[in-house]
């Protein structure tokens, strides 16, 4: 059962994977965690938020510096103490029957990765689009790599792979599916937002894992509602029926006071 | 079992049966109090509206122990411009479900809680329910205003003469004693009591980094390790006062209403459980209150109600 | 492991180990104090005696639940005369064993309180701690000392007049504001504090009979369900006082006497968790506490203690 | 394990045994519970106290009116609701290779008499000696006749059985024994010293349910001490070894106030 209490645990190893993003190994470990679910991270003094599971065992969680508790855990060293809870919210589910796509834009990164490992044990063979806006903010590609998926790179600039969305891109090798393919993703709501739309035209299938500002983590406080659906219990994951009935979906998000603002 | 009727008069309010979503839980868009309605309960309230926007406190606000919750949100909330407007909508599908809402308010000064008792009062929710006892506001509001029985009533009467809506004053079991201030609202002309709000505050730490586990420090406890505390302040109300008393503390099971119940509540708060049975909770209570019913031939809660105050002790 | 000193210095007593057995638990006869002394604790509180013998409530007088134990046992106890000689007797075995004996007193007025004191003088225990704060006494004394600072400190003083002895005494949770409680009996004279006593009262009902589980109505919480309150108080009390507090409330393992150390209590009660944990307790909460020093790299309680009240929260 | 709290159940048979006492069969059962161990028996508004289990399932108590509690609970009727909590204490333990004798008076015959089904059921053969001050007051005589068990009655006046007291009617059988025997006894104190002495002097082993004032039954209140002994919880069954080294066996009990009392 998830405890709803921070663990102790300490990070055992830090690794810079470009600018603004660090991986941290910690030495304990979210065992029964699926991917697409998170942890609420927790420093002690500062700030605890939620961080995708990238692996289970050690668990291992890659954050982008942002404001003030990610630059705090961007300071932080070898041996710093941190709290975990969880594992939280409803993750992916592999659909073994249809192409998978897996998408992924930003610190949506690691979930993706967590979700390919998962289909390479299965045996389910993936395909991995990765975004950036430039070749030095693309992170895991090597991971990806290595775990001999086929892999697609996009970035704004073209640094790196194909230049221009990852979601054109994405799009792109779909069609070319002898199937209709299922499309897993995670990333920015705008790219997400354009993905639906896409799923929706094409009658493809979709499970995107979707951020909203998160507090407790276990449906009590009400404050990671997306209309009636509360993020943090029935997501991060929602599939493209929930999300095309969410009126707010790729529109609005809410602070931490509960109040509707608009997305960009 | 469909002869049974679970139905509450609540201060001239019909719940379709006694449980309540308590403030604080959920209760802050109203998608989500609608999906709460459905999934089983007979009234739900919003989350404590201030005047302005309220972050909150940093992270963790709330967190499990064994004992049930420990929380300090901070009273978060968008503030009562954009509640108002939660109210309205969830209202308009609450309405015709026959779920009443409470419009739970709070403010940091006895002026205040009559201007926004009036503010809220133009969404039209069924009740008011006025909070002046959050343990966690202490260090901010320098006190707790539900531990002085002439300043709880001097709120009351102000937000009585602020609105038509029946009123329910929230107060505290931090007190030494909760039958006076009780009293003192009633007076106040209060149409319901609702008991009680979250204990303590308590303190848990981390003992690895010495940090409380709250970012706020301390925090209030809730759920079950709460409930006995919960049921002797209701039992003490109730022999004190004749206005409706909407019991809330650590209530978890059908057992547990039937419990408030037999103390003289007229209806019971439901919140920490959202946590230990999920949101489904409502409907699981009800169910299990409606076996004890049936095992004791009862066909509605009057039949019950306040029994054990009956019975000297 | 053998490198670590638990000793505590408790109101210029020593004791082997922080942990001591809370009154009330056990402390009737002196071969079981003895007995709990063999087993561990580094020092034992007699259950309170008053001048008289008390036959104490009808039972039940104390249940578990699953927040801990809820009593109203009603002080029973076989009276001041019968039990300094329990306390000579104990005297005698126990200090060769290295641990005091802390006499636990009780009277339903300020100038008992003195007469009590002086006769259990007499019988040399190494402590005296006064019980001010007992929640199941209301309807017979019609309030409780221990929720006013003005009384309090009379009981203090009283006390303090009539013994060489140190002088601990024993707060109540159940006020509005427990540091006041705690400067007016440091400015009374007392030696050290004890915090808490058990909280409440809270009611538990059998819904079938619908009457109180405990024959006396409502009864004392304690154990776990305590346990973030008691750890606040002791917190809030430290932070405002220059003597000793000894922490009482839900401590049940090693972890608890960390916690409670860190908040900067100089020794730890322990009482509910030996229906929990058998009167091993002692020991074993003792070797989760050494785990906890050698993993720190502690080699005495000195070096955590207060630890959590230096970091501003 | 053991609930430390009432458990509601009704009274489902009432059985007037003797002039003074019932035995009542409860709607519950108390599995697990051993010969020896007891309940406590709530009466609401009442009060509550220790009975030792006659039959675990369903629960049967036989009780004696004695004071307020018992004569409250002589007046209840079938369908009356009690409550429950147990089993409590150290029971007796069965010693298959000796001869094993059971001595039994007053209220202390049916904890004895669920040791004889015990000894029954695991093919121990056993000889059960009762006392009573006369024929009127010995109770469960024929359920020890149905259990098919050597059975010896003694009553003060001779009006049934061997006039005298169990004790002398117990040593003298037991000397006849091949092997020196157990003694397994519950009854009033003073029984229970006679029979302490028989077996120091005869170097018998022996295991005596003893009474103290019980209040909370779990270790907790320490009311029930006799010496550095807790009844509820090392007892109520001794063994001769425990009841020797215990002063006040036989010469002190204590009272609701936990006041020391001669004993007769
Ligand atoms: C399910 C989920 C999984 C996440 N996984 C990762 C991850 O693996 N790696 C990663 O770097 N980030 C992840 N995030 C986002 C991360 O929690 C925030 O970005 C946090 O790091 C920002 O804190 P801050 O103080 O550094 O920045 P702030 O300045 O406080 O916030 C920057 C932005 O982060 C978002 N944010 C802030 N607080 C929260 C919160 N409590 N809940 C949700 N969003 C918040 C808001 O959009 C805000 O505008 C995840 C978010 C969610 C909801
Ligand atoms: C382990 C144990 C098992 C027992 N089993 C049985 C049994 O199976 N059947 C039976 O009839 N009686 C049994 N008793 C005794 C029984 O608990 C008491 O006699 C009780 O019925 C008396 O209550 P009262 O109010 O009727 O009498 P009271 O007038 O209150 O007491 C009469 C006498 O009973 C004893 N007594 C009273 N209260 C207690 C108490 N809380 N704990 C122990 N002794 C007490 C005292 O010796 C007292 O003098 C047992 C006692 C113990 C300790
Ligand atoms: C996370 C959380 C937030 C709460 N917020 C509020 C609030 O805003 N206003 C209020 O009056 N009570 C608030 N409460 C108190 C509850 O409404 C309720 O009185 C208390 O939790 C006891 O009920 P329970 O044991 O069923 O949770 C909150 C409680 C919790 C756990
Ligand atoms: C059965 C019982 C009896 C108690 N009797 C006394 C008492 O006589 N005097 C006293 O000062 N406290 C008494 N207490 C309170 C304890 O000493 C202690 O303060 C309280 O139980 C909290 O500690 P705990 O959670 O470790 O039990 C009693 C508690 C229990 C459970
Ligand atoms: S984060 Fe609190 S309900 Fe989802
Ligand atoms: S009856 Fe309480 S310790 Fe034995």
């Amino acid at each position: 059962m998830t405890i709803n209490f921070p663990r102790p645990a300490r990070i055992r190893q830090i690794t810079q994977e470009s600018r603004l993003v660090r991986t941290f190994v910690l030495d304990t470990a979210m065992p029964g965690a699926e991917p697409g679910q998170f942890v609420m991270l927790w420093l002690p003094g500062v700030d605890e938020k939620p961080m995708s599971v990238a692996v289970p065992a050690p668990l291992t969680l890659t954050v982008t510096r942002i404001g003030p508790f990610s630059t705090a855990l961007h300071q932080a060293r070898e041996g710093t103490q941190v709290g975990v809870r969880g594992p939280y919210g409803h993750g992916f589910t592999l659909e073994p029957d249809r192409p998978a796509l897996l998408v992924a834009g930003g610190c949506g990164v690691p979930p993706i990765y967590f979700l390919a490992c998962r289909a390479v044990e299965r045996g389910v063979s993936v395909t991995v689009a990765l975004g950036a806006q430039r070749a030095g903010d693309m992170v895991y590609d090597d991971r990806f790599r290595d775990l001999g998926v086929e892999l697609l790179l996009a970035t704004d600039d073209g640094s790196l792979g194909h230049q221009g969305y990852v979601t054109d891109l994405a799009a792109q090798r779909a069609r070319q599916f002898p199937q209709p393919p299922t499309i897993y993703a995670c990333g920015p709501e705008p790219m997400l937002a354009a993905l639906l739309r896409l799923c929706q035209q094409q009658g493809w299938a979709g499970q995107f894992s979707v951020e909203r500002y998160i507090k407790c983590g276990f449906g009590i406080c009400g404050q990671c509602a997306l209309d009636g659906l509360l993020v943090c219990q029935d997501g991060p994951v929602l599939t493209v029926e929930q999300l095309a009935r969410a009126q707010d979906f790729g529109r609005f998000s809410r602070s931490a006071t509960g109040r509707r603002m608009p997305i960009r | 079992m469909s002869e049974l009727d679970l139905s509450v008069n609540l201060c001239g309010v019909r719940l379709p049966n006694p449980t309540v979503l308590a403030s604080g839980i959920l209760g802050l868009t109203h998608k989500v109090m609608v999906r709460v309605a459905k999934s089983g309960a007979g009234a739900v309230t919003t989350k404590s509206i201030s005047r302005a926007p309220r972050d909150g406190y940093h992270s963790p606000v709330v967190l499990q122990w064994n004992g049930g919750l420990i929380n300090a949100v901070g009273l978060s909330n968008p503030g009562v411009e954009v509640m108002i407007e939660e109210i309205r909508a969830a209202k308009e599908k609450l309405a015709p479900l026959g779920v009443p809402i409470i419009a739970s308010i709070f403010a940091d000064t006895i002026y205040d809680f009559g201007a926004i008792a009036r503010y809220v009062s133009d969404a039209r929710p069924d009740l008011i329910e006025v909070n002046i006892s959050c343990p966690n506001i202490d260090d901010e509001y320098s006190r707790m205003f539900a531990g002085d029985p002439y300043v709880s009533a001097q709120v009351t009467h102000r937000v009585k003469r602020s609105t038509d809506l029946p009123v329910l004053v929230k107060l505290s079991p931090n007190v030494t004693d909760i039958v006076k201030i009780a009293l003192a609202v009633e007076e106040a002309g209060a149409d319901g009591i609702t008991a009680v709000n979250s204990l303590g505050p308590g303190l848990i730490l981390d003992v690895e980094s010495c940090r409380p586990v709250l970012a706020h420090g301390t925090g209030g406890i809730s759920g079950p390790a709460l409930r006995p505390i919960a049921v002797r302040c209701v039992r003490d109300i109730c022999r004190a006062v004749k206005i409706p008393v909407l019991a809330v503390g650590g209530v978890t099971t059908g057992r547990d209403v039937v419990e408030m119940l037999l103390v003289g509540a007229t209806a019971v708060g439901i919140g920490s459980a959202v946590a230990l049975r999920g949101s489904e909770v409502f409907a699981t209570v009800c169910r299990e209150l409606e076996t004890y019913m049936t095992n004791h031939g009862y066909e509605n809660l009057d039949a019950f109600r306040g029994r054990a105050t009956a019975i000297a002790f």
